[in-house]
């Protein structure tokens, strides 16, 4: 086992923005890919998604300006930007259903090596559980990056053959970030694309379920500069 | 002409009757319709259905009705966990729930309202959701049928009504109320202020007058103390 | 047969008038239909909705004031009165199927005692046909009025015991009026309502194919004052 | 950044290739993408299909297309007693036509761009529409399945585009066109004026820009001469 650490949540959101394209149109779920927003790459412009009915989201409402009529998934007051729309629920989901996001990034609880994703309930778990967007916008999702841990806090790992938790879609997701690798699904399995710094592939394939293929050289995960 | 403003939010909802079926409005704190509820919990309706994304917050929102064992079945998205009064309830085996994607809420409610019988979606498919449901491959992907979701009442929140009952809402607190307007048969709506006929754009109307049928100013409670 | 005239299709329209009721939301069809809102009785307020997405349409634009962005669905310019909403054609046809209208009016080609209803397509007509909003219309009306002439110009009965044109939507009429007669449509088959002054039941039931229902006294149409 | 503005309707449409499936939008004369439609004719396509409402008034609107037999196929709820070019070629059997009532249409092409793979409506049931269609009873009513439409194209009219393609319209000019656009994979719109980013109300955009592609400001050949 190698002696250097995992990445950080903030780390991992890092990691994450690098996916951001300048003009996408993205949804961040709850999880990580909520803090992705605080690392968009110097010089683009993204405009976020909130499943409650905003396109444009900008960041946190300051303390002593918050709108409580203006606020995130999450119940955050947030802000929004130059070209920003609001609308009702249903054409908030029309757009992550129908496939019109560019990116959507979501936290998960397992991955399964043919793309299969299960992000809302811990079997045993008590409550209720809840679905949320989740299902629409995995099912929708053009590109779907997960951002999770690599394993539980019990060391369970979380990229596995199948999923035996209860799915949020089949054979929906195309990268996983986690906080020791870049992986992708591809039709052999999970592709390692980067491992974490001072980590080798051979390591974090111990802390995998699913067989990782490795090709060539697998470069260390670059975190954003800012 | 049809009369539909109410005095107060007590005689908008007096008539509800136990067992009935109804659209909450809001998300995320915004838009939810606070002063109906706190009306209806006043007039005692109980072995209610509810049908919302979420199931409040502590006594908030629609918690005070789960408190006080007013709703027996429930239809939502997210429940959530600090809906503390439902999920005691839930553990409890006390409370029907009928878990739904958030988005495939918003287009059953929408079906019911435009004359829809039912319409497949792939979303679900593979998971729970599934359960007890028509499966159907559809250009090559599995697709799941979704019945519509009608209702006896809606319960929503705008901003500003005119006397007809059209309606604008205020940026997020938009949400589900004008989904839930259209396939209700009864729709309340309480807003925060109420303007004279012909002084909305009628560009800018969200929900037309066609779609609600009682309106009330609701002074009151708000969903937050607003900064 | 009667000497009498039949009614004008100016007077058609007046009689269907008198089933508008204050605040009633309203689709007025192609046809005998179209001229009904010249007839709406003095203190009420109709507010007309017009499949291209208006709810309270006005009277038409002046000649000289016309906004060829504000058309009826006959592409004609009309004015909207206060209380009006644009919005776009789903939302209007939402209104329509969804049974959210007060009242529709059609021109018909042919009721069925049955309440079926044709008003799309001759047989053998040249031509591609169209539908339009029709179906729509007819199949989501809570009440369907049909406005129409009692017979064709040849002379056929548009009155019938089954439909024999395409039908435009099943058992969906509640009411017929034409330059004849009022009629209901009821599970035992039609009720005659009214007859045109000088008219009599018996006569006018020669001009029909179904066996209108006749109860007592048949009143003759009064026709709206203005 | 995605640019979308284009300088002329011809570069917006150069790309069209023949046999595309198109939405055009428009309704009795008003907000119909003229301009785009006469660059179309002008570039060239052909054994196109055309989703819309109906098939042009003579030489206008649609009618060029049909004049010069560059449309093989329709999908339409009213082509129209004008429409002359279009029934000309009807009645020569050289053009195919696919019949739709108009709010069935409008409910095909939300759904293609709202992930519904198809859905039932009692529209159509006991009609000629139900040919060939699966039919089912659903709460007592006959019911009719109706599947998605979907373009590669949606040629569109608004009045005012941000530049990043927020769209608003102009009252019965709207009709079909945000429809159209959620359901193609690009969309093209021709607006009146093109307005800085951010002047735009937020609660005011009908199209949020996340459903178009290409944006050209037309000037020349409007609806009908404008009082």
């Amino acid at each position: 086992m190698s002696s250097r650490p995992k990445l950080t949540r903030e780390q991992v959101a890092a990691r994450a923005a690098l996916e951001l394209r300048d003009g996408d149109c993205v949804n961040l779920g709850w999880g990580i890919p909520n803090l992705v927003s605080n690392f968009v790459p110097a010089g683009i412009t993204v405009y976020f998604h909130s499943e409650n009915g905003i396109l444009g989201m900008g960041p946190r409402a300051q303390a002593g300006e918050e709108d409580y009529d203006v606020v995130d998934a999450m119940k955050v007051p947030v802000t929004v930007i130059p070209g920003a729309s609001f609308f009702d629920q249903g054409t908030a989901h029309l757009m992550s259903r129908g496939g019109h996001l560019d990116l959507s990034m979501l936290g998960g609880l397992q991955v399964a090596e043919n793309g299969d994703f299960a992000n809302w309930k811990i079997p045993g778990a008590k409550g209720s559980g809840g679905i949320g967007g989740a299902m629409d916008i995995a099912t929708g999702a053009r590109r779907l990056i997960v951002c999770m841990e690599h394993e539980t806090k019990e060391g369970a790992p979380k990229l596995v053959r199948r999923c035996t938790y209860p799915l949020t879609a089949l054979a929906c997701v195309k990268r996983v970030i986690t906080d020791l690798s870049v992986v992708d699904v591809t039709p052999d399995g999970f592709l390692l694309r980067e491992v974490a710094p001072g980590w080798i592939p051979q390591e974090v394939q111990q802390h995998t379920e699913a067989r990782l293929i490795v090709r060539g050289e697998v470069p260390e995960i670059k975190l954003a500069s800012r | 002409m049809k009369q539909k403003l109410c005095d107060t939010v007590d005689a908008a909802v007096a008539d509800v009757p136990s067992g009935a079926r109804i659209f909450f409005g809001g998300f995320g704190g915004a838009g939810f319709p606070n002063n109906l509820i706190q009306a209806l919990d006043r007039q005692g309706a109980s072995e209610l259905t509810a049908i919302t994304n979420n199931c409040g917050s502590g006594d908030g929102e629609l918690g005070i009705l789960f408190k006080h064992g007013r709703i027996r079945s429930v239809i939502a998205s997210f429940p959530g966990p600090h809906a503390r009064h439902f999920q005691d309830l839930y553990a409890a085996g006390k409370i029907a729930l009928e878990l739904v994607p958030q988005g495939i809420l918003c287009e059953r409610i929408r079906a019911a309202g435009a004359g829809i019988y039912g319409f497949y979606a792939a979303v679900g498919a593979g998971t729970p959701v599934a359960d007890g449901r028509e499966e159907r491959v559809i250009g090559g992907r599995r697709t799941v049928f979704y019945e519509p979701l009608a209702a006896e009442f809606a319960f929503i929140k705008a901003w500003k009504a005119d006397g007809l009952g059209n309606l604008i809402y205020r940026k997020t607190a938009r949400n589900f109320n004008p989904l839930m307007a259209v396939a209700a048969k009864t729709t309340i709506v309480e807003v925060e202020e109420i303007v004279s006929v012909g002084s909305l754009d009628p560009e800018a109307v969200v929900t037309p007058f066609v779609f609600v049928h009682r309106i009330v100013q609701a002074r009151g409670i708000h969903n937050v103390v607003k900064a």
